[in-house]
């Protein structure tokens, strides 16, 4: 029976996974270090000044979200991250608010025995973060002018866009 | 039944509604779809973002085939785009 | 026609791929910044307290390289992961002579447009590197003994352990 | 011909063998295994750990059917662990 881990391997405090300051991802590496761990993953999404949806400039992203519903659904994203094979701590640091060229959006921290399970972790961690949180971002452009992402700008145009039948979040993992 | 229920509006949905919350009656029991097609009748203009959102009450989506009648509030979360 | 990538997007110099001092991971990480890239991935190999290879408790690894050779090898990688899709910078340390618990042995750094791209560019990295370049580490044990790693010790037991008839760096990608 | 080369060792081999580099004489032309059969008849004592390894000429790693004759020096590759 697998032996369900405990808080001390989500980092960091639920309040804390989405936040209006700059993510210090020495800090989130810090809280996912641990003695069996053989690999670190840190992935960092940041704002880059092209989208799918528009041919304008990107100077900013901002980002709003339901925030109490978020933070429950990223730590039970973690949790389920952590009965993965080999995953000893995990990390997760979203930004809210306005967030500028080249900054990160968002930092995933992961350790593990093995590089492969922190690969798995890490992508399934984002992943389902993004397709299942209540978080929108607006691209505001060099004119000035802004719009709402249609869905998933970070992912290639052939990807997952959150169709309405396989939205749920308990049918992606 | 019908019961008067906070609503929540994000993103685009409350651009487009002018609106981030309200208080709204609605037809009870009802589906994911049900409350949705209440929302729709309500904001023609949003009928289109409607009908991509899913629904949370008390802050977890509704499942496809979950009814419910006793809930406090309603989210309703239109394409995420975190991350 | 590939257009072939011109070194300012591979960093640190060739002859800082191999390091005998502690790697910073915030400055590969900056090497690697891109205004195009919407994912920056940081791997960290970490020397952790157990092997494959013995129950004994570790807590050091040694590192010894054929440098020059690794050198190169290492570049031409680099080289070949800038071809693949949507890779906009990579930025490799790997630490030489002694390495303590929980320090990082190697870090590589990518960045792309999407996720998808950082991932697989940055395992590519990561897989070609260990199996590839004349590099070999050591456990240090805490009653003071050692032993030469047979293979890849942060392979999981079922991974390619470089069986000759198919360790040919040309066969692999 | 025989031709003198410098080999170099590195890590478990440098232990076995007791030293890192020396002068040695080959047979050329010979190809991958020729050199470390070469090796191997020279070196019993080493003869497993050089039948898992492979041979880099002027720092370049030999394909499989490669014959070499003209070259300044051979790095013995045992399995690397690096990483």
């Amino acid at each position: 029976m697998a032996v369900i881990k405990t808080r001390n391997q989500i980092f960091p405090q639920p309040e804390q996974f989405l936040v209006r300051d700059s993510i210090n991802r020495d800090i989130l590496n810090q809280m996912v270090s641990h003695p069996k761990a053989g690999a670190v993953l840190l992935f960092e999404g940041t704002v880059r000044n092209h989208t799918h949806d528009s041919n304008q400039e990107v100077i900013a992203l901002d980002y709003e979200a339901q925030a109490s519903m978020a933070q429950k659904m990223i730590y039970s994203i973690c949790q389920d991250v952590l009965q993965l094979s080999g995953i000893h701590a995990v990390a997760v640091q979203h930004r809210l608010g306005r967030v500028e060229l080249g900054i990160a959006t968002i930092v995933i921290a992961v350790s593990a025995s093995h590089r492969h399970e922190a690969y798995l972790a890490s992508r399934t961690l984002i992943d389902r973060i993004k397709h299942e949180c209540p978080i929108w971002k607006r691209e505001i452009f060099r004119d000035g002018s802004s719009q709402w992402s249609q869905g998933c700008t970070a992912c290639s145009a052939t990807e997952y866009h959150q169709p309405k039948q396989t939205k749920s979040p308990h049918n992606l993992v | 039944m019908t019961k008067t229920i906070e609503v929540r509006y994000y993103a685009q949905l409350k651009g487009i509604l002018g609106k981030s919350s309200e208080s709204l009656a609605f037809d009870l029991p009802a589906n994911e779809n049900e409350i949705l097609r209440q929302l729709q009748s309500r904001y023609p203009e949003a009928s289109e973002m409607l009908s991509l959102s899913r629904i949370a009450v008390d802050e977890t989506y509704l499942s496809e085939d979950q009814i419910i009648s006793d809930f406090e509030s309603i989210d309703v979360i239109t394409p995420v785009s975190g991350g």
